[in-house]
């Protein structure tokens, strides 16, 4: 666990870490992507790129007019990317804000009460990930609306399985140290040892397995708008990626393909390595000396 | 006739994140065959290290930086790995401090010392299950409780295992390496004696480090006193009887004595100096109630006060004056110079 | 009855209760469906009293709960019913599927687990070392690149362009017939690379990340420097450290296979693989839902199952814990 | 590459969930919202909405759309939001009905486009709780060509794919007599006279005629291939090419990608594909040629004997894959089966058909009587109808044990007397055809495989690579920019084929404000149907002539009927100003006034002058 004391020369120690400040500064500029992408682009997500002589531009390469080319129906490409950018953004963050609120209340709440309390949460933990993801989710959108909203709603009902089993650990190790006994010896109240004594230890681990929320949110959401079940109205990777396999554009408009399929790449990866960073910092057995 | 093992003006150094730390900064001490040796001084003197670095298992931050291990006239310092393997555990064994968890944990007891065997000599294994049964029966552990796992045995009971396993290939040097710390009192005794065993009845030569003086005084033939990385007194039981350095008159004050019981413990009031920038002069001036100026300034070098007993201290002559006023509180409480 | 077999039961029981959980969702979620998913089989021109008929036939008129309780019932026996289309019954169809699922799931987790533990051992063991920054680098891009990205890009260079490898699918024209006989032959062997390659690339960060994180753990172990003070070869000590690093590997194998059965979906559609993923894409499609149900079910089973095994393992390799 | 998974309601199972759905929200709530005081003009139509159990009247979904739209409105109520259905496997509709609804906005109107499921699509439209627009493609069949299907189904009042619900009285007794005129010089008249009304009253309108039948094939290995008009070269519907195609390399094996294999391989039970490659293999009565022209097939000839009667001829010295000789027996038998039996796919061709019974045994004559004079004889009932081996379905339902349910009879190994004999079959991966050397138009080549391969990426690219040689396109077409791609590999031809598609929105004829006919004519005028042609099909299709799903170049067209009307927005707000409509502050447009005689006296009729309404009626 990091001291707390810790914290200033934490920070100090993922800017030492040089993945962990390219994975900073790359989500950086993605979220600045996603705040003034939509101005900046040139086109709506939807909107049609013509040529001079009114003729659409379809499926050229990248050229002046549409920097990243345009799609089979002459959609500009740069800008699909900007749009698709706010809404992986948005998944990213709501599913991980949530996954990792409901993961990190059900793991405090399992750990530090136990008994059947602790048996019940569990058991719902084993039920969220016996359920396959991505098939439950088809079914579900298939029943309903495909939407931005639902596809968001899903990943959080079901990325908080992981956080919660290891915040479940975590609490269960720290309800055995001495300061929490103490607490309960001076007479403080089920409520405020949690609060006050067990989150705060508990929150690092959350914000880890928040960046793995973010990770997890925007994989699925582009899992799920390439098999076609993704909000129609919002441009997001996968509903580009899809746009694309339906076209049978995949094999020959590299232009149109290699943009979202990177970006996404990209994006996981900097999460990824400012996890990297980030658990070096909760582990100091794993910091290089 | 040559000694078993000589140490000579012996340098190791570890890399910190402020800089190289000098753990051990000149020891030269030597052990004949049958011989025990005691290497006595406060956590954090660099008697381990000294330890590690004759088994050639220091840990990747640290180096030998100077000074030559010599077994059997052959130096072990920069060995190629392949002889420095073939020593290892047939001519000198260990005895770990981490009693806990000095064993694999997922292997069975027996499987652990019979794999010290083959690494060495080939023999078939009923012969070496053989071999394991009776060394178990040496130090007192029911041969039963061979397939056992390490969890599965106490930690005295782990110790015992440990000695056993230091005992497979029969070697002329065994290096305890502080082997009692971490258990309780009886077991302690319990293992000692195991060790003393070893020792007189079975004839081996013993490098023992403890920070209990009354360990050393009790079994060793000749004992090493370290500071902060450097030799102060070197000698035989006199070191203990007779005390010439201030460093080891603090040692026996702070160990209780059962003959004199009722007298207050004497402590040594601050801590060791940094090994990243050790002080000049007498690395103990700091905390010696009877330190000069000159203390400060030149390092006293070994002095010889008898046949075969030397100490690291310009004052040396003034030993007999020392040793009463040690024994007065009223002298370490003055507090630091 | 030995503490491991207790173990066992309690986890079984314990299976059951979460497989019990499942269903009702399962039940609650299918019944949201216009149409009911025990719902009659009629034809739109049939008169009504045909109608009431099939109705009484499949108990729609039952209450709520009974039809709850037999839902439950054929469930847990898998009998999933008919399929509305494929005029076979569920349980056929979905055998084959999981055998062909399985087929591709199953090499890639064990190439991924072995690959994986011996690159994060050695990762782990020489630590700092250039092997080890490259490793860890490319197993954190392999991971993040999207896998049904990856997965058209393999084809379009191997197969489309380079011909080295099939375009997909299990086995090619005129293959062996039997589920036995395909695979182990050598046909499918081929048609297997390419599915299994962009599998393991993005499965295989897993284990190479929980070994090194182990392994440096072990690393500083005290018994290490006695191994070595015993004078066993470097390989040696390796095997032993490994063998540690293997204990929170375990529990992460049921989990894999979890990420392995949903991420199949997608790529049994790229790679033309006939398992059940594609199966229930296509139920969902034609509004199958005793086959999308059925489909659904049995992941879930196949993943607990393998939770169960893994829980099991674990207890044999940690002596600790037996 | 414009993928339609799954074709109309009637024939499929959807439907009954809708039912059953229904049934069960109908179960729940006993009877008291049923009618809420919703009548029919003409008691002919009472039925419809009454009888068959669970719809409409019956269905509180429906009653609780309806109702709300057969109120007068209020004085400056403002036209609600429209409600667009769309299924979300058809992106491209969606990419069209964005810039529709753009525009519609100038007009003040304001569209809430569904995207859903395409099994859900399929059940809101089939218990027309679809909304106001429902938007519906051509999915070109061999028993298609028959005009009944589409202008039957989609605006005769009487039947519940009509999703408009649009009574016009003249055009169902149009409709019921050219379905029962068999005179096909007289059938074209009445049927070009439907259309005329239909396009007159403004009920559909169409969006485009297209997407364009473009399709590729591997030239280098093969020669001859047959263009069917409307189908193109490789769909299993029209397999002239699989007849006629003659190999150029000694590969005698022709393989085709397919998006998805069969369902099931039961005729009885089949699903798109089946039904499909079954008739490949159980031999149809009678088949069209590559110009859409009735052939004879299993029937030699047949003879008319009066507007109900026809006799068959069997065709002499055909045999079952299995080797027994086919006889008029079977012909008898699988009648006999089909009337007893089946409800599902053959239950629409035989649905008015009375008897048969064995004329001349000698030579093979059978004789059809159909309950009410039959017009549909020989594009529908002849082309949709197969022979069965007697030998084998005598007792299969006993045998099987599946009580008086045909649709759970299983057939592993299908036995026909068809072109080809079903091979070597591996569900879900790979079908083997194995051409009858012995049938009366055999196959040239050997054998026909049918790989399935479910993404086009994977088609595209195994066409490619040479590892397919055709795409299977009763489905699936190629877009002009996915021909473009394949057009510059080697060996690999492009193949254009006039097609006979369509993709038209129906509006709801019996709601406010679809009533209106002046806001149908506006409405008509909203539709950049360029846009559509243009951009979202890539140029591959038409902008239509007319108001017809019965495209120029299907041989039921009308020629001259109204052209479409023009897309002017301008034109639009003029005839909504000028019929009464005003706009409110926001835009958004607003009612006549309530006492604005013209609006009543226009939302009472319906219909155009000259036409009567007999569907729903405005309540009070």
């Amino acid at each position: 666990m990091a001291p707390r004391g810790d914290r200033s020369s934490g920070l100090r120690l993922i800017l030492r870490h040089p993945s962990g400040i390219a994975g900073g500064i790359v989500v950086a500029v993605f979220t600045l992507l996603a705040v003034i992408g939509p101005l900046i682009a040139p086109h709506g997500p939807f909107e049609v790129v013509y040529n001079p002589d009114h003729s659409v531009l379809r499926l050229a390469g990248p050229t002046v007019r549409a920097w990243f080319g345009t799609t089979n129906q002459g959609m500009d490409v740069f800008s699909q990317l900007l749009w698709g950018t706010r809404s992986a953004m948005l998944v990213g963050l709501l599913s991980a804000i949530g996954s990792v609120v409901i993961g990190t209340m059900i793991g405090l709440v399992a750990g530090y009460f136990g008994g059947w309390i602790d048996e019940v949460l569990m058991r719902l933990t084993d039920v969220a990930f016996g359920i396959p993801f991505l098939p439950f989710a088809m079914v579900v959108i298939s029943i309903t609306r495909p939407s931005l909203g639902l596809v968001i709603l899903l990943v959080v009902s079901f990325l908080w399985r992981t956080t919660a089993r290891v915040i479940r650990a975590q609490v269960l190790s720290l309800r055995a140290r001495p300061f929490v006994w103490a607490a309960r010896a001076a007479g403080a109240g089920h409520l405020r040892i949690l609060l006050r004594h067990i989150a705060p230890n508990v929150l690092p681990l959350s914000f880890l397995y928040a960046a793995i929320g973010v990770q997890a949110g925007v994989m699925l959401e582009a899992a799920l708008s390439f098999l076609g079940y993704g909000d129609p109205n919002a441009m997001s990777w996968g509903t580009m990626l899809n746009a694309a396999f339906q076209a049978g554009a995949m094999r020959s408009a590299w232009w149109w393909v290699l943009p979202p399929g990177l970006a996404l790449s990209l994006f996981v990866t900097a999460i990824f390595m400012i996890t990297r960073a980030y658990e070096e910092l909760l582990n100091p057995r794993l910091r290089a000396i | 006739m040559m000694p078993l093992l000589e140490i000579d003006n012996l340098e190791v150094r570890y890399r910190t994140g402020a800089g190289e730390a000098k753990a051990v900064d000149g020891v030269s001490f030597t052990i004949e065959a049958g011989m025990c040796l005691g290497l006595v001084g406060e956590s954090g003197c660099g008697k381990s290290t000294v330890a590690k670095a004759i088994l050639g298992i220091l840990p990747p931050a640290g180096r030998i930086a100077g000074g030559a291990i010599r077994y059997g006239g052959r130096d072990l310092v920069g060995m190629p790995a392949r002889d420095m393997r073939r020593i290892r555990w047939r001519d000198i064994a260990l005895v770990p401090q981490s009693a806990m968890n000095g064993l694999d944990p997922v292997y069975t007891v027996e499987s652990q010392l019979m794999e010290a065997i083959a690494a060495h000599q080939a023999m078939p294994a009923a012969q070496r299950r053989r071999r394991v049964a009776e060394l178990f029966e040496l130090v007192g552990l029911e041969p039963g409780r061979v397939r056992d796992y390490p969890h599965q045995f106490s930690g005295g009971m782990r110790q015992r295992a440990m000695i056993a396993m230091a005992m497979v290939l029969d070697p002329p040097l065994i290096v305890a390496d502080e082997p009692t710390t971490g258990l309780d009192v009886l077991v302690q005794d319990q293992i000692l004696s195991q060790i003393r065993q070893l020792h007189e009845r079975l004839g081996k030569a013993m490098l023992l480090i403890t920070h209990d003086m009354a360990v050393v005084a009790e079994n060793c033939d000749r004992i090493v006193v370290m500071y902060a990385g450097r030799v102060m007194e070197y000698g035989g039981a006199a070191v203990f009887r007779t005390p010439y350095h201030p460093y080891t008159l603090g040692l026996c004050n702070a160990f209780p004595d059962l003959a004199d019981r009722g007298q207050a413990l004497i402590s040594i009031p601050g801590t060791p100096p940094s090994l990243i920038a050790p002080p000049e002069g007498c690395r103990f001036q700091a905390r010696c109630p009877f330190a000069t100026s000159r203390c400060a300034t030149v390092g006293p070098p070994l002095v010889a006060v008898a046949p075969g007993h030397v100490v690291a201290c310009h004052h040396a002559d003034q030993a007999a004056l020392f040793r009463e006023r040690a024994a007065d509180p009223a002298t370490w409480r003055e507090g630091d110079r | 009855m030995t503490r491991l077999a207790q173990a066992a039961l309690r986890r079984f029981l314990l299976l059951a209760l979460t497989l019990w959980c499942i269903l009702t969702i399962m039940f609650a979620l299918f019944k949201l469906l216009p149409g009911d998913p025990t719902s009659i089989f009629v034809d739109n021109n049939m008169p009504m009293e045909m109608i009431e008929h099939q109705k009484q036939l499949w108990g729609l008129n039952d209450p709520m709960w009974l039809q709850y309780a037999h839902y439950i019932a054929n469930m847990a026996l898998f009998r999933f019913g008919d399929s509305f289309f494929q005029n076979q019954t569920v349980f056929e169809i979905l055998t084959g599927k999981v055998a062909n699922t399985c087929a591709m799931i199953l090499p890639a987790l064990v190439v991924s687990v072995v690959l994986g533990t011996v690159l994060g051992a050695l990762a782990g063991w020489n630590r700092g070392g250039r092997f080890e920054q490259a490793t860890v680098t490319t197993a954190l891009v392999l991971h993040s690149a999207p896998s049904f990205f990856v997965g058209i890009l393999a084809l379009m260079v191997f197969s489309y362009q380079l011909h080295w490898l099939p375009p997909g699918g299990m086995v090619s024209l005129g293959g062996p017939e039997g589920f036995w006989p395909l695979i182990t032959s050598r046909d499918y062997l081929l048609h297997l690379i390419l599915p299994l390659l962009v599998l393991v690339s993005r499965e295989i960060t897993g284990p190479i990340l929980l070994v090194r994180g182990a392994m440096l753990e072990i690393k500083g172990a005290d018994f290490i420097d006695i191994l070595r003070a015993k004078g066993l070869p470097e390989s040696r000590i390796l095997v032993h450290a490994t063998r540690n690093a293997l204990l929170p590997l375990v529990t992460y194998i049921a989990v894999m296979t979890g990420l392995l059965l949903q991420g199949q979906v997608l790529l049994e559609i790229i790679f033309a693989w006939p398992g059940i993923g594609r199966e229930l894409v296509t139920a969902l499609g034609d509004l199958d839902y005793p086959v999308a149900q059925g489909a659904l079910y049995v992941m879930a089973v196949v993943i607990l199952l393998l939770n169960l095994v893994a829980d099991l393992l674990y207890g044999l390799i940690d002596p600790r814990s037996r | 590459m414009t993928r339609r998974h799954n074709d109309g309601p009637t024939l499929t199972r959807r439907t009954t969930l809708g039912l059953a759905g229904a049934s069960i929200s109908a179960g729940a709530l006993p009877g008291f919202a049923a009618d809420a005081g919703i009548t029919v003009t003409n008691p002919k139509y009472e039925a419809l909405y009454r009888r068959t159990g669970t719809y409409y009247k019956n269905d509180p979904q429906w009653v609780s759309w309806t109702t709300p739209r057969l109120t007068w409105p209020q004085a400056g109520e403002k036209v609600p939001e429209l409600t667009v259905t769309i299924p979300n496997v058809q992106t491209n509709w969606l990419d069209a009905w964005r810039k529709f609804a753009a525009d519609a906005g100038k007009l003040g109107l304001s569209y809430n486009i569904q995207q859903v499921s395409e099994a859900r699509w399929l059940d809101l439209i089939g218990l027309h709780t679809h909304g106001d627009i429902e938007v519906h493609a051509a999915i070109l069949r061999p028993e298609r060509i028959d005009p009944a299907e589409w202008a039957t189904s989609r605006a005769y009042g009487l039947d519940r794919r009509n999703y408009g619900e649009w009574v016009n009285e003249q055009y169902d007794a149009v409709i019921e007599a050219q379905v029962a005129e068999s005179d096909p010089v007289k059938r074209l008249k009445l049927v070009q006279e439907a259309q005329r009304i239909l396009a007159d009253d403004l009920y559909i309108t169409q969006f485009g005629w297209g997407p364009g039948v473009i399709e590729a094939y591997n030239s280098a290995a093969w020669d001859g291939v047959v263009q069917t008009r409307g189908f193109g070269i490789g769909s299993f519907n029209a397999f002239h090419t699989f007849l006629r195609a003659t190999p150029k390399t000694a590969r005698r094996k022709m393989i085709v990608g397919i998006h998805s294999l069969l369902e099931t391989t039961s005729i009885i039970a089949a699903g798109n594909n089946m039904r499909a490659i079954g008739r490949m293999i159980y031999d149809r009565l009678a088949y069209m040629d590559e110009n859409l022209k009735i052939i004879p097939w299993a029937c030699e000839s047949w003879t008319r004997i009066d507007d109900r009667t026809w006799d068959m001829k069997l065709r002499p010295g055909m045999t079952f894959h299995d080797g027994k000789p086919v006889t008029i027996d079977d012909l008898q038998f699988t009648f006999d089966f089909m009337l007893k039996y089946e409800r599902g796919n053959f239950w629409t061709a035989n649905m008015f058909l009375a008897k048969t019974e064995i004329q001349d045994a000698a030579n093979g004559i059978l004789r059809a009587t159909f309950k009410q004079p039959y017009g549909q004889f020989e594009s529908y009932f002849l082309q949709l109808n197969v022979i069965l081996p007697k030998h084998i379905w005598q007792n299969i339902m006993a045998e099987q044990g599946v009580g008086d349910d045909p649709m759970r009879v299983r057939i592993d190994k299908p036995i026909g007397s068809g072109p080809f004999k079903f091979g070597r079959y591996r569900k879900d991966a790979e079908l083997q055809l194995i051409a009858d050397k012995t049938h009366f138009s055999k196959p040239s080549i050997d054998e026909v495989w049918a790989v399935a391969t479910p993404s086009i990426d994977g088609l595209l690219g195994r066409l490619q690579s040479g590892d397919i040689d055709l795409i299977e396109s009763s489905d699936t077409h190629l877009t002009p920019s996915q021909a473009k791609q394949l057009a510059d590999s080697p060996g690999i031809a492009i193949v254009r084929t006039p097609d006979l598609n369509w993709l038209h929105g129906v509006p709801r004829p019996s709601n406010l404000p679809w009533r209106d006919i002046e806001f149908r004519r506006a409405w008509h005028h909203s539709f950049d149907r360029e846009f559509l042609v243009k951009v979202v099909w890539e140029g591959s299709g038409r902008l239509p002539a007319a108001n017809t799903f019965l495209v120029e170049g299907n041989p039921w067209n009308n020629p001259d009927l109204p052209p479409v009307p023009p897309f002017d927005l301008d034109k639009a707000r003029g005839i909504l100003k000028g019929a009464g409509y005003s706009w409110a502050a926001d835009g958004r447009l607003v009612y006549p006034a309530p006492d604005d005689a013209n609006f009543r006296q226009r939302v009472k009729q319906v219909c155009k002058d000259g036409y009567t309404w007999g569907g729903l009626e405005m309540i009070g």
